[in-house]
């Protein structure tokens, strides 16, 4: 659409905005801003390509400190802004950064058809579980019982596993990452950069204001080996500290941890991930708290025809057996008559 | 008859010809009877032989409301003319009833002693009671009013096809081609356009094509031999302008309005949209010209339909949604966000009966406040509107130029009588069509430094259009954010500042005011210099109006029109116009929406007019008015 | 809140109304009208408790041909009104009767988050795959391709799997049927009444006008017995033609139909069906052709808190702990003082 | 002083006192300074000693703006008077400014002259720079225009808790609390009550208790001993009505008001809400009474909230929504079906600075129009105002008194002004408050037999209110359907009869008008026969209004006032009221809403004054304002 500059090598600091970062002191979501601005430069893409579009949130203030094309829109409708944009310009790199109420509570439903159309948006979805920017209320994703602004004698509902809603609507890419892990995290951004559909990414984010410590069971220190399992394409699962490495082993079809290394059970048993298979990343969206770890990485990534290239196909079809569309002869389509200058009617276009 | 097209009947000798200047002819049945085809086919036909015409459907609610009941009857009235008309007139001369239910429902419109053809094969108990008719009309005289012309349609079309390789269902589905053949007759109409449109129809089925055209004939020479009619209608020509014609739709005219739009200004058109009735028709049109580049998003909602649109804008496309009434009201919240981004997008609404789910199917003008004013605080837009079927076209080229040349969401309002509708247009000259090419912000041009260090100033505003740059993503050098916060005058940042937000607040304003130094003076129709009385109309009303405002002046009356495209900003004369005359009466379908914004704008004790019946105003009815409002009593 | 009637004994007739029924002739709505009108008498609830709610399109047109309370809300939002009158009158019956499109398009986001919430709604989607009322254009349950009057060279987005979908959520009841199955959407709507919580119900239906035989491959005659397996808590997946019976087994994670009865395997290594174990539930949701049948029946019944149990419970236990709110001392509450006729102003309220 | 209350600090001797009618304070910090709490309890502190008072605070936008920003500044001004005033005052007499960015904020504001208090421990390079302080301005003679009080707060509180048992970060958090004892001597104020509040606050934590009210006596003694004030400022109390008072959060008593009506009408209160600025605070309180049976339903979606509350309404209950304006305007579809459907609902709408996102934290008043017209087709609602935070009760009342009466929607308007702002509530009798009992439909009555052979007539209407039956479900032998189509008269059936329709929207429209004859005539305050001008005001302008009236009054110039409560349908004498008078001036926090619908209904030529800039009027504006108007120049 537009020439496209000669890209020197770009780097964290060109995705940077003049604009002073507003977020509380110790928020997650300066961890996540510093991942993305240093992956964005390792893509190799022109810095005008990228789009950045987002809801209303804490979260979503994010375009504002990216320098790349952004869009601070509404609440919830990121994904449906993104998908208009996207689809009518499959090259650029269009990015949403959301919240677990922007995308889970007003924006459900933008989501879930966004994955069910595999548009390519590369979908960041800050997981607080709670509402920050309108101070502390509870959040689709906080656990029942949870106490907030608005929950004084806490929840009485469930929350969603955003990873399990996402496969349930036939993501193609669905993955989970947490914000203070930074390699883990640019390396699952890397991912979803590259797959070519939607990637819908769980970024767990602690809001130290209202939310403070609710991922604490996998993020202080003594729990991060025995807490979380890496989800490796190819590899079996294994977690635990040095000492007591477990994995996880099928009982038929639950999955159950299980020590290994000596006197443990042979790798063999264990379940290797396939993150094409479609029951496996049911089954680790599942995993978790109290008895299993929680899983991080990749849960599925398949390739599969995305709606823009869908559409683009269909145009140009369209265009190789029609020719691009004359308006004339579209005009005229169907039975046309003429009036003469004598007022004389003839069928047909005449002259 | 004045045309170089052969008429297949030699002139009738029998039966005598009377002439007409007009007539207006319904066929209504049963939903499963054809009627919208067999109106359109006599519509075409009508055209060719050059009457003017415009058309109106009625279709029931319901998909496939039970055979033979009232909730199932579909209608279609064509008004045909040899002088410029513009509208399916109010009471048909002629009516064709397929069954009972169709009398029932439809009878109250026909004109005194007009003519009526029934299906009496149709005409038994259980129909009867279906309809609700406690004796047989064609038998206990009630009826004694009108022409009656009672034939056995279905008898006659089964005897037609004996022998022919079809089951009975089949054939009697060509009994409304047999009675299309008959009323061709009577009107004097060549069967070739219809001939040739079965056959195009059926090219696969030839059996079905060959016994349709069979049927049609035999409807024809039965009319033609029988002493059925003893009368046969003629109505000349009508002495269009010399040019090339077509008959259209409205919401198919706005579609090719949107395309022609899209390659005027060199933007891909792209439509966000989610079905509703009568809008659905518009997503129909465009998904089928993809080879004009056009790309159509069946959205999960309306909501996502708008936004869809807004990020193709942000994007750089020709960006459009479409709903009717109940989908416009969740457009809202986006809508503000295009207002405050300030991003082109053209928001058509194809009204419908109101409020809530309403009458779907049924015409209303009730959603002008709603466009105007249903937005959460100060949210300014350009507001246009379609008169006829035709003139959608040109609406449809009117908002997109303004939303282009502004930067702005701009509404175009429809309705479902001009959507449905149909009327003979005259193809314009592509390349006379307005030149909309916009120049999309680049590096070094528009916009440039904002003065407080930014690179790129995404507000800095064209001080004739007050329209910020579009300067779209893919362009080295323009990394910009904007967003639904208020933005600080010129460089878009965030802004709370009191000061500024009034700016902005004003700024917005004024933008959309400066539209109507772009529209051309208020037309007057009938005396510009002023009288007792102007009739001021907007959308679907048109028709109505300039026929009663036709006969008023006929009669004598100092009356007078105008009718606007222009809602929002409303011209700048228009004013100073409504105050050389009397009175000013504005005729609605809704209760006096355009009414309220005349009074509060000019203090002008406008008389309003309301009809919220779900059906365009009559002719009569608006004459009636003036006539009253004159004093002039007959 | 009402005085109930004593209930005779009712019968199907007595859920008919006086409304016409305004469905095109050959429509599969019909078939599920009669099965829920003969269902409802059974359960031995005055009618007066039923409400039956839908949202717009030709399934939505349910309730006026059920002698019930019954609400045509708009387009998508019936789960979210069930919802309201559900938890402030949870003594009531409430039924949502949708579409495809009213449901899963439009009204995604509600019917995720009834299924979250688990409200005690049962919500009956007729799925015929495409939009009746608006004349055929295509839904979010159409298959990818699929030509319509919006998609006339096809649709190029995946569908949903409404069961997948439901699931996702965190659905606590979730079942298919087939609108012409009478006898099993019968049992099928039974089960769902007899869930306390939200359940899901996805209906085949058949649009004779606008997607004429989209379930032929199922309710065909001859397809019938092949085509389809019965979810039967406890027992084993079997299906199949008397000739030809088959079961489903597991190879690892994967379902694989292989031949049962003499020569086949042993009924030893099927799948024996648990309605209660998420990871089948998933699988079952998987299942379908060209390899594999059609899964009908209850794929998922767990019994969990209700939302309006929990909001009843905590009003009840805020009256026990607080007595039942005194209107005078709430509105004291904090500091206040009090003005004398003197003028003098003391501390608290005076006298 | 006049107060049974003893006065820790004995008389003053060695300072001067000046006694004020009237004081305006401003505590301006970063947002982690706890300037709300020391505002407020300043401002209970008063109530206590009785002064009238009226507060306001000025949060930033953020949750916690970086520290020292402007972006973090948080405000809170309360006026203190001994006669009854309105609003928290236009310019501070007195600043507490606890860092360089509050001072550079809000500095602009204080009046001449004015007393300003500095926290200098804060004015260091890096807090000076990022509040864009070139000099420092306690240096650079910048401030010569105030009298200036520099006072090392950090240091004495760290000095005053020397030893205390808690860490630095926590001293230094007590610095406001200092501050507030010195204001506290400056205005002879008590320390009992804010000792209480201290220790029931920190009840769980005596050694903060303890610590806060060390530093709080220290800084009053501070005041008292140091010569650091030259003068003391004494207000005596105000002669308020004898009753018993609170001090009233505008939301606060919104929802104290929604109970009181689920208690007068007996019907449970359900609300449906999803959070958004300012409105959440609704939903807190009310999550917060569930021993009065409240339920609170957290939606998903504004959407979902007013669903939700329809269909609770369905059921019998007292259905309430609440939210702000985007997602108001996400509402209004279903506010839509509400009309149509014909039940009691309560839409809640705290308005803020639009359009789109706008000014989250700003107040304005420019939903009116978006609440009257926003919905398709012909869909009238009632609207009504609260002008005070403590009004919000009786407008919650009021509010809910005309959705059961009428069964319709009803809005309720309030805003952030309103909502955030406080003032003292004298507290109603409940006993007095107005009965709203309502009575369902049962069978045998109401409603009954509709004619057409229905058991039973759910649009069959009350002939006085025209209010049609609610039958709720569980009523047996009243099972009926109802929808968003058009319904027929009496029998609620779904009709596309075209009469029928036109007849069912006079009959919505005539309810709503009906609402009229339950108001009572229009107060005029100031010379009810008329005069020069009349400033006609609604919702919370009311108190800049009466101060400018009143000053105005007392310069000698002709002027009275009218507040509108009700908004739709106006007061039926509102017309020949607004006749009385010259000229009529209408002050909006918009561009000039109720201005429109006054010229459209009365042809008036009313003059707007619009101010849009996310804040309140001054009192002063309006003053000035009417002086022009009048040709009184001073
Ligand atoms: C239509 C609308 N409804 C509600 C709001 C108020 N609102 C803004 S952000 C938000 C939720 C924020 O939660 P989340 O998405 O989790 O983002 P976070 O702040 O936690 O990062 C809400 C309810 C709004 N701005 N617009
Ligand atoms: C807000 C709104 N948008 C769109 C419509 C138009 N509409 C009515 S029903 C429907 C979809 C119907 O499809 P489905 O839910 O599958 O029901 P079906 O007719 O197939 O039974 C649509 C798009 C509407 N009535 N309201
Ligand atoms: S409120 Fe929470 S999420 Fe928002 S900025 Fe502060 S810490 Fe981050
Ligand atoms: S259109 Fe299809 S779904 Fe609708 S009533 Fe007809 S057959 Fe049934
Ligand atoms: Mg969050
Ligand atoms: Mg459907």
């Amino acid at each position: 659409m537009t020439a496209e500059a000669v890209t020197p090598a770009l780097t964290a600091k060109d995705f940077a905005t003049d604009q002073e970062v507003r977020w509380c002191p110790g928020c997650g979501d300066y961890a996540i801003l510093k991942a993305v601005q240093s992956v964005f430069p390792e893509l190799g893409i022109p810095r005008e390509r990228f789009v950045v579009i987002s809801g209303i949130g804490c979260s979503s203030r994010f375009p504002y400190y990216m320098e790349t094309y952004g869009f601070h829109t509404i609440h919830g409708r990121a994904p449906a802004i993104a998908s208009g944009l996207k689809v009518s310009r499959p090259e650029l790199e269009v990015w949403v950064a959301t919240g677990d109420g922007d995308a889970l509570s007003i924006g459900g439903n933008h989501l879930i058809h966004a994955l069910r159309r595999n548009v390519g948006l590369k979908i960041l979805m800050f997981n607080n579980r709670i509402y920050g920017l309108t101070k502390g209320q509870y959040s689709p994703t906080s656990e029942r019982g949870k106490r907030t602004a608005s929950t004084p004698s806490g929840s009485v509902d469930n929350p969603f596993n955003p990873l399990a809603l996402a496969l349930g609507a036939g993501a193609t890419f669905v993955a989970r990452s947490v914000d203070i892990y930074l390699p883990h995290l640019k390396e699952t951004l890397r991912r979803a950069a590259a797959h070519p559909g939607a990637a819908f990414v769980e970024i767990y984010q602690n809001c130290n204001i209202f939310n403070d410590r609710a991922f604490s069971y996998i993020t202080d220190k003594e729990n991060r080996e025995s807490s979380v399992v890496y989800l490796e394409h190819g590899k079996p699962l294994v977690f635990g500290d040095k000492g007591a490495r477990k994995g996880i082993r099928l009982a038929g079809l639950r999955p159950e941890a299980v020590p290994v290394g000596d006197g443990g059970v042979s790798p063999g048993e264990l379940v290797v991930w396939d993150e094409t298979d479609p029951q496996l990343a049911w089954l680790a969206a599942q995993l978790g708290p109290p008895d299993l770890p929680t899983p991080l990485g990749v849960l599925r990534a398949v390739p599969d025809l995305t709606y823009e290239q869908g559409v683009l196909a269909q145009i140009e079809d369209a265009r190789r057996r029609q020719g691009d569309g004359s308006l004339d002869e579209l005009l005229r389509r169907g039975d046309v008559w003429t009036v003469g200058e004598d007022g004389a009617i003839s069928q047909g276009a005449a002259g | 008859m004045s045309t170089v097209l052969s008429d297949p009947s030699e002139r009738p000798r029998a039966h005598e010809v009377e002439r007409f200047r007009e007539v207006v002819i319904r066929f209504a049945g049963d939903s499963g009877d054809g009627m919208q085809l067999t109106g359109s086919q006599f519509t075409t036909t009508s055209a060719l032989v050059g009457n003017d015409l415009s058309t109106l459907p009625d279709f029931p609610a319901e998909i496939r409301a039970p055979a033979g009941t009232m909730a199932g009857v579909s209608a279609f009235q064509v008004r045909i003319a040899d002088h410029d008309i513009h509208t399916p007139g109010d009471q048909p001369d002629v009516l064709v009833a397929m069954n009972p239910a169709a009398l029932m429902k439809e009878l109250g419109d026909l004109k005194p002693s007009g003519v009526l053809i029934v299906n009496v094969d149709e005409f038994n108990e259980r129909n009867l009671a279906k309809a609700g008719y406690a004796s047989n009309p064609l038998e206990d005289g009630s009826l004694a009013g009108y022409r009656l012309y009672p034939v056995e349609l279905t008898t006659l079309t089964r005897r037609t096809l004996e022998g022919a390789p079809l089951d009975t269902k089949s054939k009697d589905r060509a009994k409304n081609v047999f009675a299309l053949g008959m009323v061709y007759w009577m009107f004097s109409r060549p069967l070739e356009p219809t001939i040739g449109w079965l056959e195009r129809k059926f090219a696969r089925k030839p059996e079905l094509a060959a016994a349709n055209v069979q049927v049609l004939k035999t409807g024809f020479n039965f009319a033609e031999t029988t002493e059925v009619f003893q009368v046969r209608y003629e109505v000349e020509p009508a002495r269009l302008a010399p040019g090339v014609y077509r008959n259209v739709l409205g919401n198919t005219a706005l579609a090719l309005g949107l395309v022609a739009a899209s390659r005027r200004s060199g933007l891909p058109l792209f439509l966000g949209a989610y079905p509703i009735t009568p809008a659905s028709s518009l997503l129909h049109e465009l998904s089928g010209l993809k080879q004009f580049g056009v790309t159509t998003f069946q959205a999960e909602d309306e909501i996502a339909a708008v936004s869809a649109a807004i990020g193709a804008s942000f994007g750089g496309a020709l960006a459009v949604t479409a709903s009717s009434g109940p989908g416009i009201a969740l457009k809202a919240e986006a809508m503000n966000l295009a207002v405050m981004a300030e991003l082109p997008l053209v928001v058509v609404d194809v009204q419908r009966g109101g409020p809530s789910t309403g009458l779907p199917t049924k015409t209303e003008q009730s959603d002008l406040l709603q466009v105007m004013f249903g937005r959460n605080g100060e949210s300014p837009v350009p507001i246009v509107a379609a008169s006829s079927p035709a003139d959608c076209f040109d609406a449809a080229l009117e908002a997109v130029r303004i939303a282009l040349a502004h930067m702005v969401p701009v509404v175009l309002l429809s309705d479902g009588y001009l959507a449905n509708g149909s009327e003979p247009w005259r193809l314009p000259e592509v390349g006379a069509l307005p030149d909309l090419r916009v120049e999309f912000a680049s590096n070094g041009h528009s916009g440039g430094a904002s003065g407080n260090g930014h690179a790129f100033a995404p507000y800095r505003r064209n001080p004739e259009t007050l329209a910020r740059p579009w300067a779209v993503p893919g362009t080295a050098g323009l990394e910009h954010r904007i967003g639904g916060l208020e933005k600080e005058d010129v460089t878009g940042n965030v802004s709370y500042d009191p000061a500024n937000h009034e700016r902005m607040v004003q700024l917005r304003a004024e933008k959309v005011e400066r539209v109507a130094r772009g529209i051309p003076p208020t037309a007057v129709h009938g005396d510009p210099e002023g009288g007792d009385l102007l009739v001021v109309g907007w959308g679907s009303t048109a028709g109505a109006i300039e026929g009663a405002v036709r006969m008023a002046r006929e009669e004598g009356l100092s009356v007078s029109r105008v009718h606007l495209r222009h809602l929002n900003p409303l011209p700048l004369d228009l004013g100073e116009v409504l105050g050389r005359f009397e009175r000013v009466l504005v005729p609605e379908m809704n209760r006096g929406q355009l009414a309220l914004l005349l009074r509060a704008r000019y203090l002008i004790d406008v008389v309003g007019y309301p009809k919220v019946q779900g059906r365009p105003f009559f002719r009569s009815e608006i004459l009636a008015k003036i006539r009253t409002l004159l004093g002039a009593t007959r």
